[in-house]
């Protein structure tokens, strides 16, 4: 992109900024490039001032024109994306998506990713990921209902990646735990691909009633903008930009950038600023999250189409002699901008005042379009609104695919197929103690998620459910994504996320309503990587269309390399869907002695990119599982037929582990009372693939025998093939799978050992204790 | 007439709702009181809730203990007024000094949530009466700090005068280390006071009070409680 | 008055469960060093306070210790006197 | 080889945000002790190890320190030996 570099400045083409700030660096071209802007986007900022900017300007414009802030090398693509349909209340650009889920009521939800915090500190860059999320969502108005997270590490034989594993998942925890927002699921998944660059995409739901909405406007010339919560200190400062570069040895190194939560201070910030915005003396409010104080406030200025005038001598800090550059881009946690009604100022104060927190006017709305900053009398920064927030520069780039990755996909395994070798039990074992096929009790068990009791399906099954107090709904909900296909195939594996997701809801009962997502990939500037990016958004937008699901919004994280070398495309998605009667929920365990077993979909010979390549032969590769849409779409439409029709005792999808895991995961349920199993498989297809191939469009169900023609015939309606494979045997039985002339017989209780012990067997030795 | 039961807010309390609607579930008429404030003229019962009061910093329940709310509390207690301190309810209760002992960190120094068994110890108590003795419950428990400690001459106390009013055991109803989720002396997950009328436990019946979430064998210790207030014909 | 910089130790009762102390004496060992022994966390408290002499200010803090800071049940506590602060207190 | 007692202290970042400190402070003040300020919160540490001398001693807990005892992100850490350890090790 690059080309020549900037004119030296040093007298600004016209007009008269503020003057420099006594103590602050002169503007040379090699700031410029520490402030991560090119020649042509610093040239840019002097085109919008008409002058060279100032320190304070050039570290405000280097924040809001980021990757983060900016989505500089994303927003073309994201425009792919449909976000309409009648359901959808706020669509992308607020806070979080706000979607009406019926009686009057609606619900916020948005994720977002913590990933460069993480790799540095994983306790507290998780917890405050949380944190994050947790405002966005409550600064629509909305009540947080459930968190959900999606995790990616490397191979926990690393000590390193156990730290990072073990510190993650508990400043999760305690964050969520403190603040008391019940867990409702989440994924995570183990590749040597994250080995230095974890992802951490914390997700939340808000409910809301549909007129208690409220948004990050700075409407109403003259109102007071207030600082509240959490004291200014020099937490974070640049987070924005750096959550934007690549890690390197330096990064390692860079620990003021590490910020601290307070869950405390968050659960006070949560109910005051529910009691505010019930008291009608604010008119916007904003999380103080990516690049603090600067974008909100510009934010709010640009979406008002107003301006805002702002004097940091009057923030609130936690340190003396903060700089305005300092104060203009902390990230201290667990702080708000509000939009007080000129007047009600002291209202706000006594409000936050109950909750021991505190509120401080720190500016006024204007009506210029000005994002003006003052020092007391002197200014130190002003810059039109709509340029700072809406005149990033984006980027279109050339994406063309890696060789290496073709090469991959075209790789032969029919020798893997045909390597039945004799004992599947021994194979099925083994492969449960993959901790990505294990199970994740070990994860969530250290989530609260039971607090506000109402949570009605909790980890553990294909999505979460939690009721709608007072009504006989529910909201399910789950994260998705797999980055070994997206790797393979970005546009396949994008697109089986959104089916994956969708198809997990349907299990629960639920109807797929609407998608946030995560875009986690490398380096843009590098044309592998922005095919990547761009095959992905493309899949995820053909599989919403598909399903006429809208995204309401989501975040993008870029530069996710390790010196130079860039993880799986990782899109992440978050979907909820509404349950519209409660009784009906349907759980993903066998239920009863003697019911059927039946598989909807259909068996193919497909071992690309699973779970079984990675563990046996150390190989990610082949074709990811083929996708049919339309047959994803009737698969959805049966399921949700045969639950109004109230015929199912269990429906759980086959995902990663391929059939063999969906049936030992419905045998084992929660390993309170395993039971036994007996299915035949009929398919003329090589048993490793038949059993731990990870074909698509595949649900295992379980009904009484006398409703087994009920659902063969809802199958039918739909088109979808349905074939009856065998019956749930005694508590504590065995697990017998006929394939031809080999197959699977285990005592369900080793099933349940290996399943439930693999990464508890990692993890829980003593070495293991972090200093958090 | 049904009880009156004070659900005693801190900043941090994060079951108080829970709490209030497990009082109606079993019949009581639930209010609040606002840590800050003074108020428990005529309540007949005080319950305090799980959640994080003041963040447990310093020492979990620590901080709490200091509020109007709970002078009042103490009071009430002195005065033999029921008082049911759930989870960090319990833990302030230890730190205000109306139940022995203190709870410490979990023995793995990790957070636990899950649905735990318990052993009903002893039913002759106006918390435990709907239940029978050695009856086995499921309900969740949540907490990180939840490992209950004291000196041998209290355990033996509370053992000896029928004292710990539930147990923690595995799904069989056995005391066994597997069934204790945080290493509890005694796996003991429920006390009362010398006179009966304060008791603390860790995990949550607020949360096992209807069949669609899973579980409703935490009524019997609302329902206990609201007989025995209507009973003495709540003052 | 003056200001005094004070280190509090608040420590677990000797013979009293110590959970962390267990963890971090079995990581220690697991990472070789197998002479350790004997390892017990607490808390490290650090405060400035106002106070007209050194004795005066010890005796707030173990009114504080008392009070809250210190479980009597379960903790023990000493206090340091580090002599008098920087002129500025830093908020905490 | 003889035994050592020492003490440890680590403690978060200056700068760094500390939660807990805060919320102590808050309640000190709300106790009357309104000259409190700057309270810091940290882990205090005492163990007992075997080394040829003093020096060999805090040189070994530095090591523990790094590895494992302190957070090399948002943590410092102070070592002070306590001198010789009674014979018998009092175990963790
Ligand atoms: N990080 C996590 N946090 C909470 N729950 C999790 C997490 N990881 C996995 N789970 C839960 O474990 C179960 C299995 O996860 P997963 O294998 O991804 O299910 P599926 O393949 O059906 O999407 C799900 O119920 C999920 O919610
Ligand atoms: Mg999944």
């Amino acid at each position: 992109m690059s080309r020549g570099t900037p004119t030296p400045v040093a007298s600004p083409p016209s007009g008269r900024g503020p003057a420099p700030r006594p103590g602050d660096p002169e503007i040379t071209p090699e700031l410029v490039a520490e402030h991560g802007l090119t020649p042509e986007e610093y040239q840019r900022i002097v085109d919008a001032l008409r002058r060279a900017p100032t320190f304070t300007e050039l570290g405000v414009f280097s924040a809001m024109w980021s990757e983060h802030c900016g989505y500089k090398n994303s927003r073309p693509l994201l425009r792919l994306l449909p976000t309409h349909a009648p359901w959808v209340i706020q669509g992308p650009g607020e806070n979080a998506g706000v979607i009406d889920v019926g009686d009057g009521w609606a619900i916020a939800f948005k994720i977002e990713s913590h990933n460069h915090p993480s790799a540095v500190e994983p306790y507290q860059g998780a917890a405050t990921g949380v944190g994050g999320i947790l405002r966005d969502i409550f600064t629509m108005g909305a009540r947080p209902i459930a968190t959900l997270n999606s995790l990616r590490f490397g191979d926990l034989d690393d000590a390193r990646v156990r730290y990072l594993f073990a510190g993650v998942v508990k400043g999760i925890g305690d964050y969520g735990n403190c603040v008391g927002i019940p867990c409702l699921g989440g994924e995570v998944h183990f590749d040597r691909a994250y080995r230095d660059n974890p992802l951490v995409n914390a997700m939340a739901i808000g409910l809301l009633r549909t007129e208690e909405l409220i948004k990050g406007e700075a409407k109403g010339v003259g109102n007071a903008l207030m600082a509240v919560g959490a004291r200014t200190g020099r937490d974070g400062i640049h987070g924005a930009t750096f959550a934007s570069e690549e890690l390197s040895e330096e990064t390692e190194a860079s620990r003021p950038q590490v910020q601290v939560g307070d869950p405390f201070t968050e659960k006070l910030l949560l109910e005051a600023s529910l009691e505010l915005i019930a008291s009608g003396a604010i008119t916007g409010i904003q999380d103080m999250g990516a690049a603090g104080l600067t974008s909100s406030a510009s934010e709010m200025a640009g979406r008002a189409g107003n301006g805002v005038e702002i004097d940091v001598a009057r923030v609130p800090v936690r340190e003396p002699g903060m700089t305005p550059y300092e104060i203009l881009l902390s990230e201290s946690q667990e702080r708000m901008l509000v939009v007080a009604e000129r007047g009600r100022e002291d209202e706000v104060r006594r409000i936050l005042g109950k909750w021991e927190l505190e509120a401080a006017v720190i500016g006024r709305v204007t009506d210029d379009g000005m994002f003006r900053v003052r020092e007391e009398g002197t200014v130190v920064a002003e810059i039109p609104a709509v340029p700072l927030t809406g005149g990033c520069p984006t980027y279109e780039r050339e994406g063309t695919e890696s060789d290496e990755v073709r090469r991959l996909r075209a790789r032969d395994l029919s020798e893997f197929a045909a390597a039945a070798d004799g004992d599947l039990s021994s194979r099925l074992l083994a492969l449960l103690d993959s901790p990505n096929l294990a199970s994740k009790r070990w994860v969530y068990q250290q989530y609260d998620t039971t607090v506000r009791a109402n949570s009605m399906v909790s980890p553990g099954g294909d999505a979460g459910v939690v009721r709608i107090p007072g009504t006989h709904r529910g909201v399910a909900a789950t994260t998705d994504g797999n980055g070994r296909y997206c790797y393979l195939h970005p546009r396949r594996g994008a697109a089986i996320a959104v089916a994956e997701a969708a198809r997990n809801l349907a299990c629960v009962g639920a109807v797929p309503t609407a998608v946030t997502n995560n875009l986690n990939f490398g380096s843009p500037l590098k044309p592998a990587v922005y095919h990547q990016l761009s095959e992905a958004v493309l899949g995820m937008a053909e599989a919403c269309r598909a399903f006429e699901i809208p995204v309401t919004g989501g975040n993008v994280s870029l530069y996710n390399e390790t010196d130079g070398v860039a993880i799986y495309p990782t899109p992440v998605i978050g979907m909820v869907g509404v349950v519209e009667d409660l009784e009906r929920v349907c759980r993903h365990a066998f239920q009863h002695t003697g019911d059927r077993i039946l598989l909807l979909g259909t068996n193919g010979a497909e071992l690309g990119g699973s779970e079984y390549l990675y563990r046996f032969h150390d190989l990610v590769g082949g074709e990811p599982p083929q996708l049919d849409l339309q047959a994803e779409r009737r698969l959805q439409q049966a399921l949700l037929a045969m639950n109004q029709a109230g015929i199912l005792r269990s429906a759980h999808d086959c995902a990663e582990g391929g059939l063999a895991c969906a049936l030992v995961e419905a045998a084992v349920g929660d390993g309170a009372s395993p039971v036994g199993m007996d299915v035949t498989l009929a398919d003329a297809i090589p048993p490793v693939p038949l059993l731990f191939g990870e074909s698509q469009g595949r649900v295992v169900v379980s009904c009484p025998a006398e409703r087994v023609a009920e659902v063969r015939a809802l199958a039918e309606r739909h088109g979808i093939p349905c074939t009856e494979l065998g019956a749930v045997g005694e508590r504590g039985g065995r697990f017998r799978i006929r394939a031809g002339t080999s197959g699977v017989d285990v005592l369900v209780r080793d099933l349940v050992v290996a399943f439930f012990g693999a990464i508890p067997g990692l993890m829980d030795a003593p070495a293991q204790v972090t200093s958090t | 007439m049904s009880g009156r039961l004070v659900v005693v807010t801190f900043p941090g309390s994060n079951c108080d709702q829970d709490c209030y609607h497990a009082v109606e579930l079993a019949g009581g008429e639930p209010s609040y009181l606002w840590h800050r404030e003074h108020g428990l003229a005529g309540a007949d019962a005080v319950i305090l809730p799980g959640g994080f009061s003041y963040g447990d910093y310093l020492r979990a329940g620590a901080i709490a203990r200091f509020s109007h709310a709970m002078e009042d509390v103490i009071a009430f207690a002195r005065r033999g007024g029921p008082v049911l301190a759930i989870c960090n309810g319990f833990q302030i209760a230890c730190e205000a000094g109306l139940l022995p002992g203190t709870l410490i960190r979990n023995r793995t120094l990790r957070f636990h949530a899950f649905d735990q068994h318990l052993r009903v110890e002893n039913n002759e108590t106006l918390w435990t009466s709907s239940y029978e003795r050695g009856q086995i419950l499921r309900m969740p428990v949540a907490h990180g700090e939840g490992n209950y400690e004291a000196d041998r001459e209290t355990l033996d106390g509370l053992e000896g005068e029928g004292r710990v009013l539930f147990r923690y055991v595995d799904a069989a109803g056995r005391v066994t280390e597997e069934g204790n989720p945080n290493g509890s002396a005694n796996a003991i997950a429920g006390i009362v006071n010398q006179e009966g009328n304060v008791m603390g436990l860790m995990p949550h019946p607020d949360r096992a009070m209807e069949a669609a979430l899973g579980s409703v064998d935490g009524r019997g210790i609302f329902e206990s409680l609201v007989r025995h207030l209507s009973a003495v014909g709540a003052r | 008055m003056k200001r005094y910089q004070l280190e509090i130790r608040v420590v677990p009762r000797a013979g009293l469960l110590d959970p962390q102390g267990k963890a971090i004496h079995h990581a220690l060992h697991a990472l070789g060093y197998a002479a350790v022994e004997g390892v017990r966390v607490g808390k490290a408290i650090a405060l400035e306070l106002e106070a007209s002499s050194e004795d005066a200010a010890r005796a707030l803090a173990e009114e504080m210790c008392r009070k809250l800071l210190a479980n009597p049940v379960t903790e023990d506590f000493q206090i340091a006197v580090m002599g008098e602060a920087a002129p500025t207190g830093r908020r905490a």
